[in-house]
């Protein structure tokens, strides 16, 4: 286990490394952005006077790298400042958004993960067979459905014409029950599984499959096995570690992808945060989100890389 | 004996099996029959795509995913197989039936204990409870000398080494006390070492519990331990079939005699030239690691022109590592390598063109030293052109005269692909190749073993006949001593790294010897039926036990 | 219960009884589940839902036939090695091939074939369908169809270059690394790990505010952030091929790393590699439709899939199935590659076992 | 038409202006058609039509374009329409435009003017108060009006009170703002939507971050972004306030914000998108309100540039402009055509100047005479500028075609248009928010030496009037001027204005609200939630 805690810091150590450059990138891409943030918060009402003072104001008369240099002192104390524009603590802008984007993935993820390894499973033990056929075109179409349009389809279809869910999940997680909070966010949620159970459950079944033909597979046969118990016994333990790994990458996805959807369900995500801060060059926030979207991405890669370690018998007990 | 029609076990009659290739069905065995009884063991001989395999799984009524069972009829002791739903059928298996692979390494799962796999069957099948299974295997874990029995259950396969893993299958297959195990080929992929204690082990036990089995092997001398009848098939059909004694003295077919006769190759052998001849290679003091772990240490020997040196031992003995380091993908950490007599570069990156065309290699596995996306042209013709610069018509004609040494014929294998060739002419190319470079030194690296030990004669007979044409140094890394004693002029021995007897061949295969070869010598099987008793008898029992938790 | 409903079961039923009649367990075992799901569905959403289902089996059949057709086309026109790989080809692939072909023949002819230009005006705003406009007309009054097939060049055209883009980077990156390994692979992998930790569709927002929208910038842009996937599977790809025998006798014979890259191992990774290059399609042309959304895609009146699906999108609300027509071009193309794929993969897996 | 049917119909038309869907101008109109005297009709609306009264109570519900996270409190950077919407609601101004866009008090009770109208006084109403219960004084007046004015200011109005050179507090209800010279408009320049009143402290600057105002609901809670949640504020000074609490909710997807309304899951929305118009209008549930407004497409051509230095060709552009097919096909007709000069029939003073219609001939003859046969330009736009602004310039390159011209059109950038694009390209598209009055968007972008005379236009008439009118407190002297000036632009001037483009929002039919609608905003000026009312 030593082993694992080692490259568990060897890649955290990466990682930070990671972020570093991100975040050097993002800031300069910002920075190269075509206006700034005062013409962008005066909009129409900016004057040569007005901008002067607000740049002023905002310290951007300082050369662009002693403005990341700073931000960078305080990014290592843990402090990513204040937003330029509403001047309110990044951490307390971003909070309530992260939380909500979180639970939404956590709700997707909660019903899509176990729903597209169930499906796998059945799919693989099925395989060839016109259940398979007709998974394999729906789980294709799924996939080449834009999200946005999914999302639309959705709302006509299970909020316009069969009122069944609201179309909007303008949730406010103080004085919302815990019912209706999972009854609001019901079709964002439902959008998203759709998206990603596709790809789960194809690479579920593909891996499955792709360990039928090992010697100990035939072995359980050979041993009287059943085929449902070939394949959940003695095939999925070993067919974890990519499964993990795409499990992994639509949970970043959930988190970080779902710009989309948040615009369609008007959910306070932090996408839709990201995307109007952008347009606005705030670049503290800029920067926080993208940290904590690249953050999430390695550590969720992390995670999958320790699931499929631990899920490795040859690595959790070495000789 | 037993032909009592009440002990009858299995009766398989005009047995058709059907492959599915080139996307259409073809038939692979072609009416095969067998009959066993109650207790009696067979072997099933042959070489590759004989349809040995094939027929083993037929017996469990069990055909692989793209082979089908198209005819015949397959009588499990009064049970047709062929007309059973396949639910009957599974429920024969691991209970009535079981099935001991070729790689327990490869066949167990490496997601469960050993143990845990070995109930599954009782279990499932309700013959014993999880507790009760669990005793009963650690009981046969014992019966099979496995140490530690108490314990060895509880480790994953990946934690128990292969001759071990292979008798605690032996062990599973065991578990339902079935009437019938099919062993395929269960020691082929050992050491002969190690083979020799499972075989000890699987005699023992299916002698102890009256078990009948099918014995499939391509290893004549390791069939003649274990079977009371020897069945011969080739290319899916019957070629003979005789209780042991009799085919190993008098077969009647000449297939049959051909493969008895393999074994007979010899060439004399050569001494060293005298004088101040300087060897084509010559390792000094080799050390070698990979990382942190030391894998060769001080290890010297010379090849001279036109000579074969022989390197021997078991697999992780350095055999393979040596060779990388004359070659240079290795560096030594100390050591020289010295070819006619200089120094060369430690890592291949800094050789010359030259000095890396005058040292070649032959692959063990043709089928992965071939790049199958290119034309055996283009295989053979690029070294010529790399190092000789020839082109067009030239280069042409230098690939004609490269197949026709390796006597394949040229214009109907230029343009042909890898995957359309057959495992021996694959190896035919791969030494084309190395020829093509005008090499002075090859190594050959276990050439033979993934071959037949027709295929694998006419290769050998081959290097031996090119040898003396083109007075090609040669350093020939192989387990099998049988080779060594067909072609060698020198031999190696080497055991963890270190070499631990060296001198001509001659020498080598008279006593007196180091003990390590001595065990290295002993364990090599023979045709004779007595063979495994009186090696056992020679070494003591317990001498396995020891051996075997290294 | 009228002559539809009874003709309806009654021939489901007939064509079960003839189905078990004559042993062919797979139709009887469909047709007859078919009629008790009939039989559910009828009852509770009625005659519609039936006419719904037989409207869908006969557009299945319609696909079937197609593809079926197409398949014998293909394998008498095509030279006997082709002709052979296409008889054993599932259906489902010939359709994927029939589809990819027709897009491509819209795509290439799109001028000849449209019967109007793409931003030409020649009616009110969503004019109904008539003997001109095929499909209608959309929000400007232009022609629905002409546009469908402009947009098969453009949005295709783009998705396509995209992807070939971040093939011939990600690819030749993929390759050097793994031939090379060290410290270029290292950096590589670096690169990787953070172009693919910025939430693409952000990365993309970033990049084309930096530098404007056109195609070309489009293009790159796509194809920078899609790289890293084609340089892992690559990498992991031509990993397995550089540990090969015959790449250390390449190595051993003093090859260059072009020579072992161009012959040794890219003929050797080819299959996952076009796999993957459907696949990637797909996400590509989601994420030009994604970008469109954002207002950041393919320029108007250039017509575009994805910006027409988000310009009438609203219209779904109401409906209209105007927003369909595009959203299903970009689904029906995207299926049909991955048919195509998914063939291709069985394929390369089964040659090699 | 017998009297049975006129009745009848009459009867019809006051229900359904009871319920709002009539306004009163369309309501004398139709009366009149139907044969009633205009006398007898506006009798008529006073009896049969005119609402019942409003009613209070109720949550209201509504759904809001354009929200931005990086929204702020800070009145000097209110941008975006939800904070602007929002702004009406939870702050007070000094003076509001009315429904029937005529100017009226709000935290302001009165004012007047000197003679030159370079000194205003405004009496503050005494019963305005904060949310936190603080009473409105001319302290925070006075501070909320310095909070755009300074050389530190970060406002975006700085621009707006750049004349003020002083404020001075007389008591503790009253101001007087000076002036460096005479504005007539001063009164009206204190509706714009950055000048809200806040809260002042100590030291003279105001306190915006704590959310606090003196309008007619306060805030319970409130997401950037997202939405806001108020109540009532009891002590409001104003009329109105019907609603006991009003949802704000930032639905920036089209699509979710018509969803919503259809769905019932808000009762009004903003900004619809015209595509959908006529399917919505379909639903019997929905109220759609179509206004007219002050906000203005333009298209300046820079006067000091070949070929637009020619009054023929600067005409001939405005000519060759099919203004009817536009409306039609770019914004399904809720626009109403420009006439070429920048007063809208829903500003003050608005001269009713014949139309200027599409004539290519007449185009043609234009051009012959200024030897531009032949005429190609460059229009720039882009697609931020207006929803389908480049189509628009598409379907004017096509009208210009019958005309000789060509015109090529150039799509540019969103990001940064307005400063790469606009002020530098010699013929581009714009659009303005809706000014309240004719004198604060000539002289912001009509006069010879103003920053963003966008068209570089110089007409020493026009200019000399412009000052004239600025301070001129005779309105019947004053319409004079503007009608005057109106003409001058719309013969001369270096600017095109294809259209003033409505507000076009909808509401649940059970919200109800006056009979006229305040063209300076959606929503009702932005100030639905204080006028609007539940019916039922």
């Amino acid at each position: 286990m030593g082993d694992v805690l080692g490259i568990v810091l060897k890649r955290l150590g990466l990682g930070l490394i990671t972020l570093l450059v991100i975040s050097i990138l993002i800031f300069f891409a910002v920075e190269l952005l075509p206006g700034d943030i005062a013409e962008a918060v005066l909009g129409q009402g900016a004057t040569a006077e007005n901008l002067k003072a607000m740049r002023e104001q905002m310290g951007l008369n300082e050369p662009a790298i002693v403005r990341y240099l700073e931000w960078l002192w305080g990014a290592v104390r843990g402090d990513f400042g204040v937003s330029l524009i509403s001047q309110r603590s990044v951490a307390d802008t971003i909070g309530p958004r992260f939380a909500a984007t979180l639970f939404l993935a956590c709700y997707a993820a909660v019903i899509a993960v176990p729903v597209a390894i169930t499906l796998g499973i059945i799919v693989a033990l099925l395989r060839d067979s016109v259940f398979d056929r007709v998974a394999n075109v729906l789980t294709l179409t799924s996939i080449s459905s834009p999200e946005f349009f999914l999302g639309y389809v959705l709302v006509l279809y299970l909020a316009v014409k069969n009122p069944l869910f609201p179309a909007l999940a303008n949730v406010n997680f103080q004085d919302v029950g815990t019912f209706e909070l999972y009854y609001k966010t019901f079709l964002p949620a439902l959008t998203m599984v759709l998206v990603v159970v596709a790809h789960m459950m194809r690479m579920t079944r593909a891996s499955i499959i792709n360990l039928l033909a090992s010697p100990y597979i035939e072995m359980a046969r050979l041993k009287g096995t059943p085929a449902w118990k070939v394949i959940v016994k003695h095939a999925l333990p070993n067919a974890w570690a990519p499964i993990i790994n795409v499990v992994a990458l639509n949970l970043a996805y959930l988190i970080t992808g779902v710009v989309l959807v948040e615009v369609v369900f008007v959910y306070p995500g932090i996408g839709q945060l990201l995307v109007d801060s952008v347009t606005k060059r705030d670049f503290p926030v800029v920067q926080a989100c993208c940290l904590i979207f690249a953050a999430t991405f390695i550590l969720l890669n992390l995670a999958a890389d320790v699931g499929a370690i631990l899920t490795n018998p040859r690595l959790r007990h070495p000789k | 004996m037993a032909d009592e029609k009440k002990d009858l076990l299995l009766k398989i009659r005009d047995l058709r099996i059907e492959g599915y290739s080139d996307e259409k069905w073809l038939e692979i065995v072609h009416g095969v029959d067998l009959t066993l009884h109650k207790g009696e063991v067979m072997g099933l001989i042959g070489e590759s795509g004989a349809g040995k395999s094939t027929i083993g799984l037929a017996a469990m009524g069990f055909a692989r995913d793209g082979c089908r069972i198209s005819g015949g009829s397959i009588e499990f002791d009064g049970m047709e197989l062929t007309t059973t739903s396949e639910s009957d059928r599974r429920a024969l298996r691991g209970s009535r039936i079981a099935y001991v692979a070729q790689s327990a390494a490869a066949s167990f799962n490496p997601a469960h204990k050993i143990i845990d796999q070995h109930t599954e069957a009782p279990i499932h099948y309700r013959i014993r409870k999880r507790l009760e299974a669990q005793e009963d295997a650690m009981e046969l874990y014992e019966r099979l000398r496995l140490p530690n029995p108490q314990e060895i259950g509880f480790r994953y396969p990946h934690q128990v080494s292969g001759g071990q893993l292979q008798r605690a299958m032996t062990a599973m297959a065991m578990a339902c006390r079935p009437d019938l195990i099919i062993f395929d080929e269960p020691t082929t992929a050992l050491d002969v070492t190690t083979q020799i204690e499972v075989l000890a082990a699987i005699r023992d036990i299916v002698e102890q519990f009256n078990t009948a089995a099918i014995y499939i092997t391509h290893d004549l001398a390791v069939v003649a331990q274990m079977a009371d009848t020897i069945k011969v098939l080739l290319k899916g059909n019957e070629v003979e079939e005789a209780d042991t004694e009799t085919m190993l003295k008098s077969p009647k077919e000449d297939y049959t005699k051909s493969l008895w006769a393999v074994r007979s190759f010899k060439r004399p052998q050569k001494s060293r030239p005298g004088g101040d001849a300087v060897p084509v290679v010559s390792v000094e003091n080799v050390d070698a690691a990979y990382g942190d772990t030391k894998v060769l240490s001080n290890v010297s020997f010379d090849v001279y022109a036109g000579m074969t040196v022989a390197v021997v031992g078991e697999s992780g003995s350095g055999k393979s590592t040596t060779a990388r380091c004359i070659t240079g993908l290795l560096p030594p950490t100390s050591g020289k390598i010295l070819m006619n007599g200089v120094d060369m570069p430690p890592s291949y990156k800094d050789r010359t063109k030259e000095e890396l065309r005058k040292a070649q290699m032959i692959y063990q596995m043709a089928d992965t030293a071939l790049n199958p996306k290119v034309r055996i042209c283009d295989i053979i013709g690029r070294p010529a052109q790399f190092y000789m610069g020839l082109r067009g018509a030239a280069l042409k004609s230098r690939v004609d005269e490269l197949l026709d040494l390796i006597e394949l014929e040229p214009s109907k294998y230029y343009n042909r692909y890898p995957p359309e060739l057959s495992g021996g002419q694959k190896q035919r190319i791969g030494i084309a190749r190395a020829l093509a470079a005008d090499p002075t030194f090859i190594i050959c690296d276990e050439v033979t073993s993934a071959l037949d030990q027709l295929v694998a004669e006419g290769i050998l007979k081959l290097l031996d006949r090119l040898q003396k044409e083109l007075n090609l140094a040669y350093m020939f890394i192989t387990h099998d001593l049988a080779t060594v004693r067909s072609i060698a002029d020198e031999v190696v021995v080497m055991k963890q790294g270190e070499v631990v007897e060296a001198g001509p061949k001659n020498e080598m295969f008279t006593p007196p010897h180091h003990p390590y070869t001595d065990l290295l010598l002993s364990s090599v099987p023979e045709m004779d039926p007595n063979w495994l008793t009186t090696v056992l008898e020679e070494r003591g029992v317990d001498n396995i036990g020891e051996a075997a938790t290294v | 219960m009228n002559y539809f409903v009874i003709g309806y079961y009654a021939l489901l039923i007939g064509a079960s009884c003839l189905a078990a009649y004559y042993s062919a367990r797979t139709v009887f075992l469909l047709l007859f589940s078919l009629t008790l799901v009939s039989f559910i569905v009828g009852i509770v959403g009625g005659e519609s839902s039936l006419w719904t289902i037989t409207i869908c089996a006969g557009l299945l059949a319609l696909f079937g036939g197609t593809a079926f057709a197409f398949r014998e086309f293909l394998a008498i026109v095509l030279p006997t090695e082709a002709s052979k790989a296409i008889k054993t080809a599932p259906l489902t692939a010939t359709f994927g091939l029939f589809v990819i072909m027709t897009y491509a023949i819209a795509g290439i002819f799109a001028p000849i074939i449209a019967p109007y230009g793409e931003a030409e005006v020649i009616a009110g705003a969503f004019a109904p369908a008539d003997e001109h406009m095929l499909l209608g007309a959309d929000q400007l009054g232009r022609d629905l169809f002409s546009r469908l097939v402009f947009g098969a060049r453009n949005t295709v055209g783009i998705a396509l270059l995209a992807t070939t883009f971040a093939f011939v980077l990600g690819a030749l990156a993929g390759l050097i690394a793994a031939t090379l390994g060290g410290w270029f692979d290292q950096l590589m992998s670096r690169v990787v790990d953070v172009i693919m930790s910025v939430p693409s569709l952000i990365f993309a927002l970033l990049l084309l505010s930096i530098l404007g929208t056109n195609a070309f910038v489009l293009i790159v842009i796509i194809a920078v952030i899609y790289s890293p996937r084609v340089f892992r599977l690559t990498r992991a790809v031509a990993g397995n091929v550089v540990v090969m025998d015959y790449i250390e006798a390449a190595r051993l014979r003093g090859e260059g790393l072009w020579y072992l890259i161009r012959r040794e191992i890219l003929p050797n990774s080819t299959a996952p590699l076009i796999a993957e290059f459907g696949l990637e399609f797909c996400f590509v042309f989601l994420l030009v439709a994604g970008l469109s959304f954002l207002g950041l895609g393919i320029q108007p009146p250039t017509a575009d899939w994805g910006s027409m699906v988000r310009e009438n999108a609203t219209l779904i609300s109401f409906g209209e199935i105007t927003p369909l027509f595009p959203a299903g071009a970009i689904a029906l193309l995207t299926v049909a590659v991955n048919f195509v794929v998914d063939w291709m993969l069985f394929r390369s897996s089964g040659l090699k076992g | 038409m017998s009297d049975k049917i006129r009745d009848d119909l009459i009867d019809r038309m006051a229900s359904e202006a009871k319920r709002g869907r009539l306004s009163r101008r369309d309501f004398m109109h139709y009366a009149i058609a139907a044969g009633v005297t205009a006398s007898a009709a506006s009798g008529l609306w006073t009896s049969k039509a005119a609402l019942a009264a409003p009613k209070r109570g109720g949550t209201f519900r509504l759904g809001t374009h354009d929200g931005n996270t990086s929204d702020t409190h800070d009145p000097g950077t209110y941008l975006s329409f939800s904070i602007i919407q929002l702004a009406h609601t939870y702050r007070s101004y000094l003076t509001q435009i009315t429904p029937t866009n005529e100017l009226g008090p709000d935290a302001a009770e009165s004012w007047s003017a000197t003679e030159d109208a370079a000194e205003w006084t405004f009496k503050l109403q005494k019963s305005a108060s904060f949310h936190s219960g603080k009473p409105f004084t001319a302290d925070d007046a006075i501070a909320s009006l310095n909070h755009h004015r300074g050389e530190k200011s970060t406002s975006a109005a700085k621009a707006l009170l750049k004349d003020v050179t002083d404020i001075v507090k007389v008591d503790d209800h009253t101001i007087t703002i000076k002036l460096v010279s005479g504005n007539a408009d001063l009164p009206w320049l204190m509706t714009d939507y950055h000048l809200a009143m806040c809260a002042a402290n100590s030291d003279g600057t105001i306190d915006w971050q704590s959310g606090d105002g003196t309008g007619p609901y306060k805030i319970v809670h409130n997401e950037f972004g997202v939405g806001s949640k108020l109540e009532r504020h009891d002590g409001w000074h104003g009329e109105g306030a019907y609603f006991d609490a009003v949802e704000m909710t930032v639905l920036n997807d089209p699509n979710a914000r018509q969803t919503a309304l259809v769905t019932g899951e808000v009762d009004g929305i903003t900004q619809l998108d015209l595509k959908t118009l006529s399917l919505l209008k379909r639903n019997p549930n929905i109220v759609v309100d179509n206004v007219p407004s002050g906000a203005a497409i333009t298209m300046p051509m820079f006067c000091d540039v070949a070929p637009f230095d020619n009054a023929d060709v600067r005409l001939a552009l405005k000519l060759a402009m099919d203004r009817e097919d536009i409306i039609k096909k770019i914004t399904f007709d809720t626009a109403i055509p420009g006439n070429d000069f920048h007063i809208s029939p829903s500003m003050p003073y608005w001269p009713d100047l014949p139309q200027r219609t599409y004539d290519p001939d007449k185009a043609k003859f234009h051009l012959k005479k200024a030897g531009q046969e032949n005429l190609s330009v460059e229009l720039f736009t882009a697609d931020s500028v207006y929803s389908g602004a480049v189509d628009m310039c598409v379907l004017y390159a096509e009208h210009a075609k019958a005309a000789g011209i060509n015109v090529s059109v150039n799509r540019a950038p969103n990001d940064g248009y307005y400063s790469d694009v606009w002020l530098k390209k010699p013929f581009c598209m714009v659009q303005w928010g809706a000014r309240p009055t004719p004198d604060v968007m000539l002289s912001l972008a009509y006069k010879d030496d103003a920053a963003w005379n966008e068209s570089h236009w110089q007409n020493e008439r026009f200019n000399e009037l412009l000052l004239a009118a600025k301070a001129e407190l005779d309105q019947e002297k004053r319409a004079t001027q503007y009608r005057e000036m109106a003409q001058l632009a719309r013969d001369d001037g270096g600017t095109i204005i294809p259209m003033f483009t409505n507000f076009v929002y909808a509401r649940n039919k059970k919200v109800a609200h006056g009979e006229d609608l305040a063209a300076s905003w959606q929503m009702d000026g932005a100030r639905a939630c204080s006028r609007w009312w539940f019916d039922s």
